[in-house]
């Protein structure tokens, strides 16, 4: 039950043509799989509905991005026309003199949008990780993310019902792994990649260094190993 | 009139940081809100939580010491402080919807006489960066906004109806602008304090919205 | 804002009479906050609701208990008369040959009982902190757990809709805390005290060690500071 | 009949273990089912999961080694093992539901002919324990139950329907019992191996739901 995969390559090598990714990508490249998006990006799939909370953010504004880098996020996706849809809660740049490759995308019509508040997409991803198939919820009552959707009153307030996501490949990156797929991640860096191992068939993650199983505190685990399926050590 | 001084943005943040109570858990959103954390008045103990995953975070990181897994949800490096803890982003948001951040200081594009709140989307824009707003719109126990009056080609912010979409209708507890502070009443806006040298009047004649002018009305407490 | 308590007495002082209470009790003595049990016994408060995953087993059956150990659990205020109505997974004793002291209060009319599937208690819980009322779950459809809750479809699939719990106060027990209430359990002891810690409006810990803030790894908190109102250190 | 000796619960605990994949996340409950992990064949690595919070644990610890903080849904005290790890009720019930549980091996009162499982009461008593076997029942992949054939009495526990309340309709794949593996298919039950001695006859007397005889049917495999 060895999970270590030797390369990013042969770690996406069997994501196909249409799939359903949650990739992380906070705010900056912290969280984020540079390396496994990268890899994605050479094999080429395409027609792929990506699950993240930015839509590529860092390469063009500097979030979260120490002055000088240039990091890769799923903006090269975009770029390389392999995005058919794109679920986020942060798709576009701050600055629209800034408009990121996303948003040039989707104003020519290439690529859909599905706008969701951020704490409404960590618990649908949630949701589809623990078999909650929908759940109601304060967020969006009264606004636009309401349209088309279920209005219910519990103890005399309105809730939205919303519905689980779920994705047939996450790639994620994480700070530590055991060679069982026992995972810690780095500070904030926790953020969706700790709830997106949870909601997808195959979970690939990209980690600064494996160790032995045994060597993580079995109390400080943050994903344990049965939600990951393959680890490759970033060299 | 326009050309009375208006407060600049640390101003505004210290106003706000008067609001603060010792042991609120605080999130604070970017912009004006960011700035608040540097004018928490003295004695009292604030503990900061951003929907990057983090409480009880320091302040800003010095240059040279940014470290890209330790930020907050605008994506500004922190530097550490004892007694933080990190989670993820479904902790963070349980936290936010659950009641247990006690304050979120937020800006706006408008706030209407009834507390509804826009900062997400302006509309000819088409597209939208909703983040964290809308969750901690309904789910912090009070919301502040911080923001300038009018924006930059001088239309008023504060409004009878927003035009713009809606972040939560009904939120917005105080608003506290470059020019005023207003709380949101049942029955419409109350102006209690204004900038030096304006008066309700003045600072009416910006605003859409009608403000009932509070029989304590004073300057910006500080 | 230093959180100690000085004594288990002053840490229950203020529960009045008709509190909803969560207290931790698993299956043995591991997690279970068994000095606070003891104070809210000589406090006295009565007609209270408790949410627990037992209904006090290990002092009857020795679940979970180190063989000669007699421990605490809530069986002892239901003796004292001080419950209304236990909120439970697993209330009764295994062994019909030896009740619980619930189990009797219950055959003879004393106190009431919910039961209600372990994953499904946890899952009120958590949504109770959480600020989701209700949730859709796949657990009780088609048994006695549905009777008078609505049955819906996702996908071709039944499931119950289950509302939101929440609590006065929360007796729990943790491994270590520090002054700001950052909290770490040990080992299974983690179960139902790191859920109820999020969903009380008053939570009183009992802890083995209090140390200062900034001696717990932030990576490894389980119970972030904010949930925690007061704790008391064991002697 | 009744003469005809049974398999002892090590037996059975044997032959439902060969089920087991390697790979496989696997919550064994209380009793037969727990002593599984001591007969998984060579060569197959199986993580042990329990509601009590712990994934990866080892086998049962020693007299003298227990550790209240280290123990199983049945209160049974847990060995550690490397690379284990620990989690709340909430995230050991996300498992169960979420799928990520490949195999439950529960024990039962009642499983009937369409896989219905009764196990957590029994209706004279008037109360009953249901713990986690409901999310269990619905959430792991595959149930496998393993019991004796029949109660106490005499009375059959493979019945046409549960007289017992369900723990959940339609989720059971596989019987194991001390005379009988039978499988759960769409139409009704098939009888696939029998105990040393026990013709298919034999076991049908003890049955009340009907079964269909495998054309393999043999002996237990172990």
């Amino acid at each position: 039950m060895n999970k270590v995969a030797p390369t990013f390559g042969e770690a996406v090598a069997d994501v196909p043509d249409g799939s359903v990714l949650m990739i992380d990508g906070f705010a900056g490249p912290g969280g984020t799989p540079q390396n496994l998006i990268r890899a994605l990006r050479d094999h080429g799939a395409r027609d792929l509905i990506i699950v993240s909370n930015t839509a590529g953010l860092a390469s063009v504004i500097g979030f979260g991005t120490i002055p000088g880098d240039r990091p890769t996020d799923i903006g090269v996706l975009v770029e390389n026309e392999q995005v058919a849809k794109i679920i986020a809660s942060f798709p576009v740049s701050p600055s629209p003199s800034r408009p990121t490759a996303f948003e040039r995308a989707y104003l020519e019509g290439k690529v859909d949008l599905e706008v969701v508040p951020q704490g409404t997409l960590a618990e649908r991803i949630r949701a589809g990780g623990a078999g909650i198939p929908a759940f109601y919820t304060p967020t969006g009552v009264g606004t636009l993310m309401a349209e088309g959707k279920e209005v219910r009153s519990f103890e005399g307030r309105d809730y939205l019902l919303e519905t689980a996501l779920k994705a047939d490949f996450a790639l994620l990156r994480a700070h530590r792994a055991d060679t069982l797929g026992n995972t810690q991640y780095r500070g904030t860096s926790r953020n969706f990649n700790g709830v997106m191992a949870t909601s997808a068939d195959t979970v690939i993650m990209e980690v600064d260094e494996i160790v032995e199983s045994g060597e993580i505190d079995p109390g400080a685990v943050h994903t344990p190993g049965i939600y990951v399926d393959r680890i490759v050590e970033i060299a | 009139m326009q050309q009375k001084e208006r407060l600049d943005r640390e101003i505004v943040a210290m106003r706000v940081a008067r609001e603060l109570r010792d042991g609120d858990v605080v999130n604070l959103g970017i912009g004006i809100p960011t700035l608040c954390s540097q004018f928490v008045p003295e004695g009292r103990s604030v503990t900061y939580h951003s929907e990057s995953g983090v409480l009880g975070y320091g302040p800003m990181a010095e240059p040279g010491e940014e470290d890209v897994d330790l930020i907050n949800a605008g994506g500004q490096f922190l530097a550490p402080s004892p007694g933080m803890s990190f989670f993820n982003s479904v902790e963070g948001f349980a936290m936010i919807r659950g009641g247990h951040v006690d304050v979120a200081v937020l800006g706006a594009l408008q706030v209407s006489e009834r507390g509804d709140l826009a900062n997400w989307m302006l509309p000819h824009r088409g597209i939208g960066n909703v983040g964290g707003a809308m969750d901690l719109a309904v789910g912090a126990r009070r919301i502040i906004v911080a923001m300038e009056h009018t924006d930059k080609s001088g239309s008023p912010k504060v409004v009878r109806e927003c035009s713009f979409p809606l972040t939560a209708p009904e939120c917005v507890s105080l608003i506290v602008t470059d020019i005023a502070v207003m709380q949101v009443a049942h029955d419409g806006l109350i102006l209690t304090e204004t900038a030096p040298g304006w008066s309700a009047e003045d600072v009416q004649a910006l605003t859409e919205a009608r403000l009932d002018v509070s029989p304590d009305l004073g300057d910006f407490r500080l």
